[in-house]
């Protein structure tokens, strides 16, 4: 059977990766910034997928590990979410750049 | 898996964590049907009781040889039980810190859920300290991440709390998907996420590839946990969260957190790269082969802690960047590996000392910052003359994280030193930024007491001591006098109890 | 008596402790005190020198310092040298104690006064019963604290300040040279008692090389303390003192240890001729040299100083060319008699309030006593015959013949016309022709003050004649007994006859001249050189040492000083700052760094694992 | 009971602040009086000590040894590995340090009356500088040694930036981090040697680094044992303070508290001499003996330059801060001489220039008391307004510019004795500095004493008075002892000297 | 490598999940962009599925595709957001970025471009959600108990933190 070869998955999660940082680096709305985040845990998913089944010694752990990730990411995102919604309401800005009151 | 199989272990060991959680569980109950009037203050003595069963608990689990559960999900070893001790000692003194934080804005009507989170942030890292099981390790990070990202921000109608919380959530989901990254690659190459097998795996690796790509996720992890921990790189995140954070936070930040950074970074680097092949040959570790990693780190952290430590007006400022700096002493102790003699107990004693002075610290913070309402140094002016024992207990911790003789942190510091010269090559190097580091650290640390000695105070309120915090300050006083005066009230029981951590990885 | 020896130094010592403990509450009783206790000294001291005459030397030592197995002795010894100079001393000093009662009368800090001089006679006969070279040492330069203390007495005047500062400079800076000495010659020995030092010196352990260096060396503090050409400027600038310490210390004792250093360390100096031609030229030097200087000074004080500094070169000479007996011999009858033109001039000073012989004359009238004591001295200084200075002055004459150093020889008889001239020039002006002075009253002074000048008159005409060519050489044979090989010199200089009769026609020769310019006036002062001219002004200004030194070693330091401190401030301290500049400089790009961006902080860290990473790909070798 | 005496010595001092401590604020006298008392029991105890040791009792009787602390958990190996000990010692040197410590101590503590404010923290740290001082004389292992060393930084900081003059922070700072540094390297050279052997016993260690012993760890090999001996000796010479490690010194004594830098300059400066020959010649006495002329290079640097600069200061205390380097220099002229002169010299230097330095502060305390300045321009004429201060005055700068029959000639003698033995090139260099020693103090004390009365300083009935005699006589009578009857200095030294010598191999 | 069915789709979901991302990076709306990211997520829900795990597939598009994104889109609503998101200009620090990136995923892709561990026999795509099952209930109960109560908190924090208070919303 051949299928895709494993380093075809590894080298599609490191770009997702890298966009994803980048993305997470660059971007000055908060929100996008934190789906940046979640692309990153997403290409580690498809890493720890990738391995389940085409690792050295296959298993299902890794697509169980890759649930909790789902999970946490989805849990971060919403006190994210939650906490730039309080910052919202004080500041009436979701600019990552604008956030600089502390500094030096 | 039957009913009679998950009775079969030894849930006794997991007491501690029942503890707290159902405590979390009871304060988060309470605090919804309580009705509104209620001062949530009390809350914290419910918590604060929480913690004293857990760690007597933990204190009653201590002869127990090393348990593990579910296939090392959860493992109650001697590193475990040492460092559960540490974080619910300090758990302990900030939840008293946190009963008497009277900010001048902010927190009363989240008092509740300050305390519930609080504690379920020890339960993650309690988990992260007794688990050989990557995932879990994994969850329990991420669950004192979350609780902390929003203890941060629960001043919410502070701009401060608000920038530092997305700051931390932003910096923090990088970490997690950095560290995530990394992980997976081992997972990659072992083929397993328990700790235990994965050791075997690695230390039998030959392949070059692999282990580069173990390399790869060495660093991946160890960068994303250096977050926790606020190393270099990952440490900028900590002035600006330090500064918008309520002061306890800023203390849990600072040392649970801390703890619970270094514990997951011994738990894994020690479980799995320390016996790692680090090379083709299988004749070097990895971390013998590549410590010079971590010591470019941590004398990078060290550098950075210090240096810019000079320039901070703003005392939480100014305790990250010395928090930052504390990093860096105890990854010297990492990236030697103690030697190979002192690593644990010289990790273990250290963070003791750095829970009892940062924490005395920060009660003082606290205390004068929430009756000026400002975080400038010069809040301590006067102090001397205004309070002097108050003076005198900021002095203790002030010299104690100088590394003055008498006092906990310089046998701490003691002890890191002799895991750096024992070795052949000695790291000379880093022993001198080490060094160095501590003598630019008089500078901003004795600045501090230039103020609370030498200059005049502007304001003559009477300072009011509340009796928790009065407690927090009494027992880190005289547990940074007594441990730096007779360390081996810490030092034998470690060893006493705990031994040589030899129990660390093996898995039954 | 001679064990109880140590007494004679105590008795001093136990003046100055009284007086100054009981903190000038005894004012002008103080005197009394001194003068008791010195009186006892003198007469313990004479009793120790007859007992010496009967018996050898006596010495006791006790262990003073163990410096891990060697042992450092302190204590004393009585030989024929010591004892004889122990009687000068005492004897100077009580006379000038007595003097200073009635010359100090109504000085404000007069038992202070006493006090010192008791401080300084303490450390001289400490100085000269030392038994070895470091307790000489020890004295030697207590001796200069007792100078020190005695010029800056008037503490206010900064003439006086200045001077006693450069005294104990100059002095210092000998006494650095013998210290050096004394240890080479400890290094080179194994001992600092003189009798261990002279047999290991004749056993030859050290090189010659050696021998002249260490000797040298130890001239060296001789010539800081005699006052030697380079190191002579302080003792004129000392006459700021109070007259009686001038009588005391810068003519008959203080002046006289370097020479009676070089006489103690004869022995080694024999060793070594250049050592010996060292100490002979720069006698001779000093001698014609201070004499010139002599020639044109205004100060009568200034006068006398230089011609103490001209004698003292003499008795080096005569040290130099092996003339031990002449050497000593000349210490001593100097002592006497130039203790004597002080104390009249003194006398003199305290009548009329000046020092300016330009201001003087006429004088012979008013100051019965003070005129014809003074005329003793002045014959004594310029060899008339049949005075002391007459048997003394021969002696070195004879001692420099014999050695054969013609030129030096020349030099001895120049520089003893030039005495003759000199002293008599001070004479004349001072007693003859008119009064230029503004006091019209001058009175005598009284006779506490005529009486040590009687005696030491008395001394100055007769202590020639333990000497002479006709009476028999009775100090020089008793200075040799037991010696003789040591010393290597003769109890007495034979020469011929002619040096005698020429010596005596030259200081008839000098004092004629000195007559016709300053007494009859037949001749015009500007007889030998006009007043402005280039010759006499070098002379004025002493040739201008003082400038030349200032100039040269006092600028050099003083620069060398400021170099230094542009050091301290901009090297030392510029090491410093640049360390914590860039110290804070690194904060600061530190904290420029964190600009409060969060998404800044994320990038570094990434940056941070990237560069691990980077590195680690390159330099892993896990890839091949 | 003999064994506690030592404990007894260095922690007496703890009585005196428990008194301090509990009098109320404002009780200045009595304040002042229990800061005063505090100080006895350790003068009495020593003294008591220092009788035993003249009528015969061997010192070694006083030691005490408990075990402390054990880092790690070597037991398998061998139970006394990195075991740290609370052991005190004695030997004829530490006994003279701990007399000048308590004498100096309980001096300064009258000189002391000159505080203006805050009694009570002036004395309680004063106390603990103290305790400080006399443990780092006592202890017999580095780190005990080292956390002494550290306790006597502490308190003085605080009493240098607190009592201080105007530019008093600044000061302390300085000293806080040059000695901060200092200590650092020590603690560095201390922890390596304690890493590679696993103890810190001194003599422990002069066996194993002389005789060479197993080492169960990596063992310190030749080139390192080099660097040991160089970073004892730098960080040793910040102490003392040798140029150029000596700026933050100038500073403190022209800022601290008079009565401070009595105990700065009588003690605290001597502990860089006493590292200096119990480690870095007695634990590395091969080093040491090669670094020799290093040393003394560095010790004729001090003594000219701390000369030259003494010459051109218009401050007083700047004056005698540069003399103190060029006397330390001295000190490490002897210690480099390598032999029994030269070293013997150098500790009768330490001792000699504490008692000449805390004399020569002392005044300037008083004369501060009474004119508000230690500028030399504006002083002058000194001795009509207060002529037995201005005795004391010249009677201390003769001593110091080592006038014979005071204890500095004695120092400076047997240095250059030693010296002109094993280097006498250097030596001959060096004699210059006696030159400019009696010129930099003749001009300073004179411009003070002699000259035109400046209408600063015309007020009569200025002299020293009452109390301010004891120091100042005691501390002569001091000078003036050593000086006359040297021996009395010289028996309990010879032990320690003689042990030294034989570890330098000979003479 | 010959050209299999699988390997197409591979090429195909990767394609769109990679330009997915891009299209997040480029786009200046920015509900745009999360828009873009779904596709993203849809096409890594899709290479879930060619590893055969279907469940964690399912997973993927329901909290990703759907609820993330989504509360992502509420959020970007409630923020009221700026239509656009200019990226700051910041030269020098993007440069900085992308050589730090650039290196990052060299050093990555060398290590992982050949990596091709012979592929052993795993049925993991035979009752895939069984599978699941029984390891996270044996093995992983801990961490699933743990993951609850991380949900729990972030249940609790969304509340404290988003909450309108009463006295806030009486002001405005």
């Amino acid at each position: 059977m051949t299928g895709v070869p494993l380093s075809a998955y590894l080298v599609l999660a490191l770009v997702l990766f890298c966009i994803g940082l980048y993305g997470a680096l660059t971007k000055r709305n908060a929100v996008i910034v934190l789906i940046s985040i979640e692309l990153m845990l997403n290409a580690a998913n498809i890493n720890l997928v990738a391995f389940s089944k085409l690792g050295v010694t296959p298993s299902i752990t890794g697509q169980v590990f890759s649930l909790f990730t789902i999970t946490i990411a989805a849990a971060e995102a919403a006190v994210g979410l939650a906490i730039l919604m309080s910052l919202y309401r004080n500041r009436k800005t979701v600019n990552v750049d604008e956030m600089d009151i502390m500094k030096h | 898996m039957d009913w009679n199989t998950m009775l079969s272990y030894n849930w006794g060991a997991m007491m501690p964590e029942f503890i707290i959680l159902g405590t979390a569980m009871i304060l988060s109950i309470l605090d919804l049907f309580w009705p509104k009037h209620f001062n949530r203050r009390k809350l914290a003595w419910l918590a604060l009781t929480g913690i004293i069963l857990a760690c007597l608990s933990l204190i009653s689990l201590l002869s127990f040889e090393s348990v593990s559960i579910l296939s090392d999900t959860f493992r109650l070893d001697s590193f475990a039980k040492a460092f559960k001790l540490l974080l619910l000692f300090g758990a302990g003194l900030i939840i008293l810190l946190a009963e008497s934080y009277e900010p001048q804005e902010g927190l009363h009507e989240h008092r509740g859920e300050f305390y519930y989170l609080f504690l379920t942030a020890l339960l993650g890292a309690m988990i992260m300290s007794s688990s050989g099981d990557l995932i879990t390790l994994f969850v329990g990070l991420e669950l004192l991440s979350l609780s902390s990202y929003i203890l941060v921000g629960i001043r919410k109608h502070d701009l401060k709390s608000n920038e530092a919380s997305m700051k931390y959530v932003i910096n923090g989901g990088i970490s997690t998907a950095i560290t995530l990254f990394g992980m997976s690659y081992l997972y990659g190459v072992t083929g397993s996420v328990n700790l235990a097998e994965m050791s075997r795996t690695m230390a039998a690796l030959t392949d070059g590839q692999l282990q580069y790509i173990m390399g790869l996720a060495f660093f991946m992890v160890f960068v994303g946990l250096s977050f926790k921990i606020a190393a270099a790189p990952f440490h900028m995140w900590a002035p600006d969260v330090y500064e918008g954070a309520p002061t306890p936070v800023v203390a849990f930040l600072s040392v649970i957190s801390k703890i619970a950074g270094f514990v997951i970074i011994l738990r894994i680097f020690l479980s799995l790269f320390q016996t790692a092949s680090g090379d083709v040959f299988g004749a070097l570790d990895f971390l013998e082969k590549n410590n010079i990693y971590i010591a470019s780190l941590a004398g990078l952290t060290i550098i950075i802690g210090n240096v810019i430590a000079l320039r901070q007006q703003n005392l939480k400022r100014l305790f990250a960047y010395s928090s930052i700096a504390h990093a860096g002493y105890l990854l010297v102790a990492v990236a030697t590996l103690g030697g190979g003699y002192f690593l644990m107990d010289t990790v273990w004693y250290y963070l003791l000392a750095y829970v009892l002075m940062n924490i005395g610290v920060f009660a003082v913070i606290q205390l004068l910052s929430s009756q000026s309402g400002s975080d400038d140094i010069s809040i301590l002016a006067g102090l001397g003359k205004k309070s002097p024992y108050l003076a005198i207990a900021f002095t203790v911790f002030i010299l104690s994280l100088a590394g003055i003789p008498g006092t906990t942190g310089f046998i701490g510091k003691l002890n890191i030193f002799l895991g750096t010269f024992i070795t052949e090559p000695g790291h000379f190097v880093l022993a001198g930024i080490m060094i160095a580091g501590t003598i630019v650290s008089y500078v901003y640390y004795f600045g501090l007491l230039v103020q609370v000695f030498f200059r005049p105070f502007h304001s003559d309120k009477v300072i009011k001591i509340r009796s928790g915090l009065y407690t927090v300050l009494i027992i880190c006083v005289i547990g940074t006098i007594i441990f730096g005066v007779a360390p081996n009230l810490a030092f034998d029981f470690i060893h006493d109890q705990f031994g040589d951590f030899t129990d660390f990885i093996s898995s039954k | 008596m001679m064990e109880n020896a140590w007494l004679i130094p105590i008795f001093p010592l136990v003046t100055f402790l009284v007086l100054l403990l009981s903190g000038g509450r005894l004012r002008e009783r103080g005197a009394y005190i001194g003068i008791i206790c010195t009186l006892a000294s003198f007469i313990l001291s004479l009793l120790v020198l007859m007992e010496r005459f009967k018996e050898p030397t006596y010495k006791i030592t006790i262990d003073w310092l163990s410096i891990g197995g060697t042992q450092l002795k302190a204590g004393f010894e009585i030989n024929q040298l010591n004892a004889l100079m122990l009687v000068i001393v005492s004897l100077v000093s009580l006379l000038v104690q007595l003097y200073s009662k009635g010359y100090m009368k109504g000085e404000e800090r007069f038992s202070t006064f006493y006090a010192y001089l008791g401080f300084f006679t303490f450390a001289m006969l400490g100085l000269v019963m030392a038994p070895n070279l470091l307790q000489l040492y020890f004295f030697w330069e207590l001796v200069g604290v007792g100078s020190f203390l005695l010029i800056g007495f008037y503490y206010y005047k900064q003439e006086a300040k200045n001077a006693a500062k450069k005294a104990f400079i100059m002095t210092r800076i000998g006494d650095v040279g013998l210290l050096v000495g004394i240890i080479l010659l400890f290094w080179g020995t194994g001992s600092f008692e003189y009798g261990e030092i002279f047999q290991a010196v004749q056993s030859g352990v050290i090189s010659n090389e050696g021998l002249t260096l260490i000797a040298i060396l130890i001239f060296i503090g001789a010539v800081g303390k005699s006052g030697q050409f380079p190191l002579h400027s302080w003792l004129p600038d000392a006459m700021e003192g109070p007259t009686p310490v001038s009588a005391l210390i810068h003519a008959a004792t203080m002046v006289a240890a370097g020479v009676y250093l070089v006489a103690t360390m004869f022995p080694l100096f024999l060793a070594s001729s250049a050592a010996m031609q060292v100490v002979a030229i720069t006698g001779g030097f000093t001698a014609i040299f201070a004499a010139s200087i002599a020639l044109v000074q205004k100060d009568v004080k200034r006068v006398l100083a230089y011609s103490t500094v001209s004698q003292l070169g003499f008795m080096m000479l005569a040290l130099g060319t092996a003339g031990y007996v002449a050497g000593v011999f000349h210490l001593m009858t100097h002592a006497f008699f130039k203790a004597l033109l002080f104390l009249a001039a003194g006398s003199v000073i305290h009548a009329i309030h000046t020092q300016d012989i330009e201001k003087m004359g006429g004088l012979w009238g008013k100051l019965n006593w003070t005129g014809p004591l003074f005329l003793t001295g002045t014959l004594a200084i310029s060899g008339f015959p049949l005075l002391s200075g007459f048997f003394s002055k021969d002696e070195i004459l004879m001692a420099a013949w014999e050695n054969g150093n013609y030129l030096l020889f020349a030099l001895a008889v120049i520089t003893s016309f030039l005495t003759a001239f000199y002293m008599f020039r001070l004479f004349f002006m001072i007693f003859t022709g008119e009064s230029r002075s503004q006091v019209k009253q001058v009175k005598e002074s009284p006779s506490i003050m005529l009486l040590p000048m009687l005696v030491l008159a008395f001394l100055a005409v007769i202590s020639g004649y333990v000497q002479t060519p006709w009476f028999g050489t009775f100090l020089g044979e008793w200075l040799m007994e037991g010696n003789e090989t040591l010393l290597g010199g003769n109890s007495h200089s034979e020469g011929p006859v002619w040096i005698m009769v020429m010596a005596v026609l030259v200081s008839l020769a000098g004092i004629f001249l000195a007559y016709m310019i300053y007494a009859k006036k037949k001749l015009p002062r500007s007889w030998l050189v006009q007043e402005n001219n280039e010759f006499y002004r070098v002379l004025d200004n002493k040739y201008y040492i003082d400038e030349i030194y200032h100039f040269t070693v006092g600028y050099a330091i003083k620069g060398l000083s400021l170099f230094l401190s542009y050091i301290e401030r901009f090297i030392v301290g510029g090491v410093v700052s640049t360390v914590t500049i860039s110290i804070e400089g690194l904060g600061k790009i530190g904290s420029k760094l964190q600009t409060g961006q969060v998404q800044r902080y994320g990038m570094i860290a990434f940056l941070g694992l990237a560069v691990l990473l980077v590195i680690f790909a390159v330099t892993g070798g896990y890839l091949r | 009971m003999n064994v506690y005496l030592l404990s007894l010595l260095v922690f007496s001092p703890l009585l005196g602040i428990v008194m301090v401590a509990l009098m109320p604020k404002k009780e200045e006298r009595t304040i002042k009086q229990f800061g005063f008392f505090g100080t006895l029991p350790p003068l009495f105890l020593s003294f008591f000590l220092c009788s035993q040791y003249y009528s015969g009792v061997a010192l070694s009787l006083f030691d005490i040894k408990v075990n402390w602390i054990r880092f790690g958990n070597l037991e398998v190996y061998d139970p006394k590995l990195f075991t740290v000990n609370f052991e005190l010692g004695l030997d004829g040197l530490s006994l003279i340090f701990i007399l000048l410590t308590t004498i100096i101590s309980s001096l300064a503590a009258i000189a002391s009356i000159y505080i203006k404010q805050e009694w009570k923290g002036y004395y309680l740290l004063f106390l603990i500088l103290e305790i400080g001082m006399l443990g780092v004389f006592t202890a017999e292992n580095l780190i005990l040694f080292f956390i002494f060393f550290e306790m006597t930084l502490i308190p003085a900081f605080f009493l240098i930036g607190r009592w201080g003059f105007l530019e008093r922070e600044k000061a302390s700072y300085s000293f806080l981090i040059y000695n901060g540094i200092g200590s650092a390297v020590l603690l560095v050279v201390i922890l390596i040697l304690f890493a590679r052997t696993g103890t810190t016993n001194i003599a422990a260690l002069t066996q194993m680094m002389t005789m060479g012993g197993v080492s169960l760890f990596a063992p310190i090999s030749g080139s390192m044992k080099y660097g040991l001996c160089l970073a004892f000796l730098i960080a040793f010479a910040v102490k003392l303070p040798v140029f150029p490690f000596h700026s933050w010194m100038v500073r403190v004594h022209a800022e601290a508290p008079p009565s401070i830098v009595m105990i700065h300059a009588g003690v605290l400066l001597k502990i860089g001499a006493y590292g200096i020959i119990r480690f870095g010649m007695g634990i590395f006495p091969e080093q040491y003996k090669s670094l020799a002329f290093t040393v003394v290079l560095f010790g004729v640097l001090s003594f000219l330059y701390g000369a030259f600069l003494a010459l051109v200061q218009t401050d007083f205390k700047l004056v005698l801060a540069y003399s103190s380097i060029s006397h330390m220099g001295i000190v490490m002229m002897g210690l480099g001489a390598l032999n029994e002169a030269g070293i013997q010299g150098a500790i009768f230097q330490v001792i000699s220039h504490g008692l000449i330095a805390a004399l020569l502060f002392f005044l300037v305390g008083v004369l501060y008391e009474r004119t508000g300045t230690t500028m030399l321009p504006k002083l002058g004429g000194l001795a009509k307004s207060m002529p037995v201060f201005s005795g004391f005055m010249l009677a201390c700068g003769m001593a110091s510019l080592g006038l014979p029959g005071m204890s500095g000639f004695i120092s400076e003698f047997m240095v250059f004795l030693g010296l002109f033995k094993s280097q006498p090139t250097l030596a001959a260099v060096g004699v210059i500095g006696l030159i400019l020693t009696a010129v930099y103090i003749l001009r300073a004390v004179m411009l003070m004493t002699f000259g035109k009365t400046n209408s600063l300083v015309e007020k009569e009935k200025w002299d020293l008075k009452g109390l301010e005699f004891v120091p100042a006589l005691v501390l002569l009578g001091l000078i003036i002892s050593v000086g006359v009857y040297p021996n009395l200095l010289g028996g309990p030294l010879q032990g320690t000297i003689e042990a030294m010598m034989l570890a330098l191999g000979g003479r | 490598m010959t050209l299999s069915g699988e390997l197409i789709a591979f090429f195909g979901l990767a394609l769109v999940a990679i330009l997915g991302g891009v299209l997040l990076i480029t786009l200046t709306k920015v509900v745009h962009m999360v828009i873009a990211l779904v596709f993203t997520f849809l096409s890594i829900a899709g290479i879930y599925l060619l590893l055969s795990a279907e469940f964690v597939a399912v997973v993927q598009i329901l909290i990703y595709s759907g609820a993330i994104t989504i509360v992502m889109l509420f959020g970007i609503m409630l923020t009221k957001h700026q239509e656009s998101d200019e990226p700051a200009k910041g030269g020098w620090g993007k440069i900085t970025l992308l050589l730090a990136i650039a290196g990052f995923a060299v050093a990555v892709y060398l290590g992982i471009y050949n990596l091709d561990i012979p592929v052993q026999p795993a049925t993991l795509h035979e009752e895939n959600t069984k599978q699941i099952g029984i390891e996270l209930f044996s093995k992983y109960v801990i961490p699933f108990e743990v993951m609850s109560v991380l949900l729990l908190v972030a249940l609790v924090g969304a509340i404290v933190l988003a909450k309108k208070d009463d006295e806030e919303g009486d002001q405005s």
